[in-house]
């Protein structure tokens, strides 16, 4: 897809947007307003943005639990966005999900998912259900490198070739899971060469430059529309902070850490792409710079504003369909407090 | 009303469903092609019926339930057949982690309606083909748990839990599917999580579900010649589960006894007992008893698996120390 | 004595038995680089201080149960850690059908001397990261289960796990890790499946474990100040199960409560109360009373976690009640 | 391995060993003197005769389920496998295992497992304490085309790779898993190439050659003896019964099943190897089957003068180690009778 100036400019914002997102769900975790997990996307930014910018807005996205930048660059409202991470009712998923499990399936965003390899086959049950349907809608599936040595990653790529099924599967390979480099990990580093024990198509691309990860992902949904089946992309990145908040991180060289850092995506977009084609003035960056500030200490206030989840909804959706008149019922009846004694104090 | 298998009344309710639903699809291993449709036949001819909706999948269990679940999140209806619930062990992250808690996780955005069909139990084996794990399964918030024992309760609970909007686990003894009983040609349904007394007695009320229902019933006439009077309450659905119905009978028999197939040690009759326990202390004339699966890998051996899985003389037996009071 | 966190009880216990035997080893996931050894920081320094035995795996936890029963199989001791209990689910299949069931079925040819090590337990980590599943694993034959609540026990106990010829899946409450408590210098160990009275009283029968100990200790203290004095049994090991104190008790108090983190349906308390009326039916003068975690898919939410996982005002106020008669 | 004279009649003599055992099991399964499940070896036979003549007698076995033919091979006492097929005490594991769960430890055979993919972990890590105790055994590690698909397949492979550990996988291709055939269950029809995902090395070879696949288990195993890892040998098989004495096998044609056996291992064997370089006479080929005959025969004598196992020895071998002085204990103790009347009916 041949983007207009607007669409290039709106890439930056949205990555900035991120970092900006990022970097202060970081401050708010310090100052313990966030809790948990937290897995933050600051030096991917190219990925989640470039992958999106080539989908249409009703394709489907599945991601693992680093979520938050698919959710801002889906278009998912920062303020509902990080209310999730405080765990407030106006929060994505009413604070019952946090920061792992981001979602807003009306923007077809089926969430994030934590359990390391566990939304592939969902993904490609979602990539059938859309078949099924007719829709014409495809997948986009995005997991860590990590990811691809559990069980349910290939079992996942054999059923959707098998089935030839409209889904990407987007690696992003940034080196480390957790703590543990690729090369302890993975028996193969070129990721994308996993595809081959399925004859899948795959490729591998520069996971920080966003036009590359643009165009790369154009041409495999193009693929997947026209019937040619799944693929694999290997985004090949780098994360700038720790695994989680929780990570400090000690088993990353600072070397390796400033070395990548001088491929930033947003800089080398910024100055390679924009500055350089002159699609952009200092002045309108440093103004895009002040709008994504204030949209993020904005979130921030709504967050804080917010207030959290009632109690008495706790037992709501546990169920779709609940099972009513129910006279004893351990497992969806509140048991009398005699019993628990729950939910009051605290 | 004709008299039909367990098997067939199971296939009459999976036709059914796929003839009122262009959404609904089974998947599972070797449910097409294999001897005409399933290791234990229950979807035999159905492929051919429905052409496209009826699919053989690879031996990934993980994948047919995640898939599954996948299938039923973008609004597909999938049923998943598990060859058995043994490989279910496979899948378990997909059924507990996923299946079962994406609804709330997600605050109600995402639904889950699938059913996972599975038969259980044992059959010569061996000790990992031979398991139940009802009990699991029936603890896991999110998730419903049904286990018919008459082809009636069979065909009219299958067709409600794939009309259900939550993922359902559908277990089915193998030593059911040949059993015989009263079906109506007409569509009926059978809500999920109501217990139905399948006997009525005074002298001592038996909770149960499954296979080990039809052993209590045999177990009940042996006794009711000895003047003994079972009062016998099918549990049905093990998820929620509704102990309403044992709850009044212990006012009226003051003994209770739980017969289960599975492990004893935190099984559902665990859970029965320690609930009528509670709630019908004062009523009680005796402990609850609990005639359960023993603790063993299952063994090969004829000899020592008939030794392992409750029968009916265990029921009379138990039964019967009860009524001396021989507890 | 000096006191010293459960976490560094846990390594010293790892530390003295890879001394001692070079056949015992430690793997899992990020147990070695990440922030200096484990998740959890346990093995923190292991891997430098012995070269080759404590060592990072893939993420793959079918393959690191796997792998460590074929090791085990083959005369090494393996020391397997699962990052938290929620991803033994992937590794459910190993761990039920392959570590607990080898020793049987191939009729004592085999052996599985290996643990399994993992932390369970909440801490807003939302609902597939904040699971217990001890009652699972402790209904399973041919397996052992420990899961310690103070740093002397989970040390003495972590050492006989390791020097056990079974599989033993060792559970470690997140939020135990930074808790006190003395531990000799000298060596000691302590045997597997010997419940401890923790407090002597004489008004109501506690039995509990793990975490929920430290809660119930706390409740005891506060109803020692209302005339509410606790005998408080800690399980230590959940399979086998030592309920012999527990029936002592009993007997003294005439009342009994269970106090659990997990899951209340088919939890260890219904199979502790269960099996406590069945064999001291008669000494009971008040039905035995469950504290339970409530059956929801974890929230992340604050004041939602709080309201799911029993603390000891939830202990304080069933205690109460049972005491006033109020059930 | 050049093989003496000897030797290549015994490869011989061993096929005709299991095609004919596997004969009378099903004949005795008919009987119903076995039951559960039974799954036959016919067809395959060169693969576990070429394979094992190709090892060590102390290198480490693990099989799945269709374990009869490696049991014989491996020089288990048939008597002792029929008599576990009946479930008496006298077999091989006194009537636990059964038909799937053959083994020997002593023969270094570690048993046939029954859950797809199950045991190849623990091959692993058989293959790992092999090189923990510097034995210089190394594992061979059977499995069908069928269980290619599971995630422990690729979980395995990828950590013998990444440990370099000396295992050899020897997938059967029999072209079917139960009634599904390869095209249905694997996006891959040549098994071997699944070994690319981890740059493992892997080999197709004709698996009704028992020569062929002598050779090719000769070569890995001195690749993995020598340090150079695992590796991944596909032999193309086919099986001329179903796949379990359950089995109607409706699903295959008569023609496929028929063409099949034109290319018979044993037939081939004796014809162009035996007979052709005079390496056997008729008469010595029939003094063979009669030997083998009696063998099977006596086995199915013994078989049935077995007892039983004794019913108290049900609570046996449970706990390598079991914890003594419980007082009361559901999961060791048997519970008193009142609450199960077990072990005495009959
Ligand atoms: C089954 C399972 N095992 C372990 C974990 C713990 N865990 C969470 S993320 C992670 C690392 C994943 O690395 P990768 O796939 O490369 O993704 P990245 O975090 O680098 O984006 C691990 C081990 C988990 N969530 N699920
Ligand atoms: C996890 C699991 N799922 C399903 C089964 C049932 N099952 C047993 S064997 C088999 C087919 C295996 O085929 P293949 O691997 O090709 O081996 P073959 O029988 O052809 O030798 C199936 C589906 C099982 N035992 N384990
Ligand atoms: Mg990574
Ligand atoms: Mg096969």
């Amino acid at each position: 897809m041949e983007m207009n100036k607007d669409e290039l400019i709106s890439l930056y914002r949205q990555m900035l947007l991120i970092r900006t997102f990022e970097d202060k769900s970081a401050e708010m975790y310090a100052k313990a307003k966030i809790a948990g997990f937290l897995h933050l996307y600051n030096g991917q930014e190219a990925i989640a943005v470039g992958a999106l910018s080539a989908l249409h807005s009703d394709d489907e996205l599945v991601t693992h639990y680093r979520d938050h930048g698919y959710a801002l660059a889906r278009g998912i409202d920062s303020r509902f966005v990080m209310a999730e991470l405080y765990g407030r009712e106006t929060g994505t998923t009413g604070g019952r999900g946090g920061s792992m499990h981001i979602a807003s399936v009306e923007k077809h965003f089926w969430g994030g998912y934590a359990i390391v390899g566990g939304h592939l086959p969902l993904a490609v049950g979602l990539a059938y259900a859309n078949v099924h349907h007719n829709t014409g809608r495809i997948v986009l599936c995005v997991l860590g490198d990590g990811s691809t040595n559990i069980g349910t990653f290939h079992a996942a790529l054999n059923w959707a070739q098998l089935w030839h099924l409209p889904v990407i599967f987007l690696v992003e390979n940034n080196m480390w899971a957790m703590g543990t480099a690729i090369s302890i990990h993975s028996s193969v580093i070129e990721i994308y060469k996993k595809a081959a024990a399925h004859e899948m198509y795959a490729e591998r691309v520069d996971g920080k430059d966003v036009l590359a990860v643009h165009d790369a992902v154009c041409k495999l949904a193009e693929r997947a529309r026209s019937g040619e089946g799944p693929s694999l992309l290997e985004a090949v990145t780098y994360r700038y902070r720790g695994h989680s908040m929780a990570d400090s991180d000690v088993q990353r060289s600072k070397e390796e850490i400033n070395e990548q850092k001088q491929r930033d995506p947003l800089t080398m977009y910024l100055t390679n792409v924009l500055l350089k084609r002159n699609l952009l003035t200092d002045e309108q960056e440093s103004q895009i710079h002040h709008e994504v500030e204030a949209e993020v200490d904005e979130a921030v206030a709504f967050a804080d504003a917010s207030a959290e989840p009632a109690l008495d909804t706790l037992y709501d959706k546990i169920y779709a369909q609940p099972v009513a008149n129910m006279q004893i019922d351990g497992s969806l009846i509140r048991p009398a407090a005699l019993y628990t004694g729950n939910g009051t104090h605290g | 009303m004709a008299e039909i298998t367990f098997r067939e009344a199971l296939k009459r309710a999976l036709r059914e469903e796929l003839t009122r639903d262009p959404d609904v699809v089974i998947w599972g291993e070797d449910i097409v092609a294999y001897g005409g449709g399933g290791a234990y036949a229950v979807t035999a001819g159905l492929a051919k019926e429905f052409p496209g909706r009826v699919r053989d999948t690879p031996i990934a269990e993980e994948a047919i339930v995640g898939v599954g679940i996948g299938a039923a999140m973008g609004g597909v209806r999938p049923i998943v057949e598990l060859m058995t619930i043994n490989f279910a062990l496979v899948a378990w992250d997909q059924i507990v982690n996923h299946a079962a808690k994406l609804h709330h996780m997600f605050n109600g955005q995402i639904k889950v309606p699938m059913v996972m069909r599975s038969p259980a139990g044992f059959g010569r084996t061996a000790a990992t083909h031979s398991q139940n794990f009802d009990s699991w399964l029936a603890s896991v918030p999110g998730l419903k748990v049904v286990e018919p024992a008459t082809p009636y309760d069979a065909k009219g609970l299958l067709k409600a839990a794939i009309r259900d909007d939550d993922p359902v686990f559908f277990i089915e003894h193998l030593q059911l599917y040949g059993t015989r009983g009263e079906v109506p040609d007409t569509e009926y349904l059978i809500p999920l999580g109501v217990s139905e007394r399948k006997r009525e007695g005074r002298h001592l009320t038996v909770v149960t579900w499954g296979r080990m229902l039809v052993e209590t019933m045999k177990a009940a006439k042996v006794l009711s010649g000895e003047g003994i009077e079972l009062d016998v309450i099918d549990l049905r659905t093990l998820r929620p589960m509704d102990l309403s119905l044992a709850m009044q009978s212990v006012k009226r028999t003051n003994r209770a006894m739980v017969v289960e197939e599975g492990w004893r040690s935190m099984g559902i009759g665990a859970e029965v007992a320690a609930t009528l326990q509670e709630q019908v202390f004062n009523y009680l004339d005796a402990p609850i008893a609990r005639v359960a699966g023993l603790e063993v890998p299952m063994p090969y051996a004829k000899n020592l698996e008939r030794a392992t899985v409750p029968f009916s003389d265990d029921v009379v037996a138990a039964a019967r120390a009860m009524m001396t009071n021989q507890y």
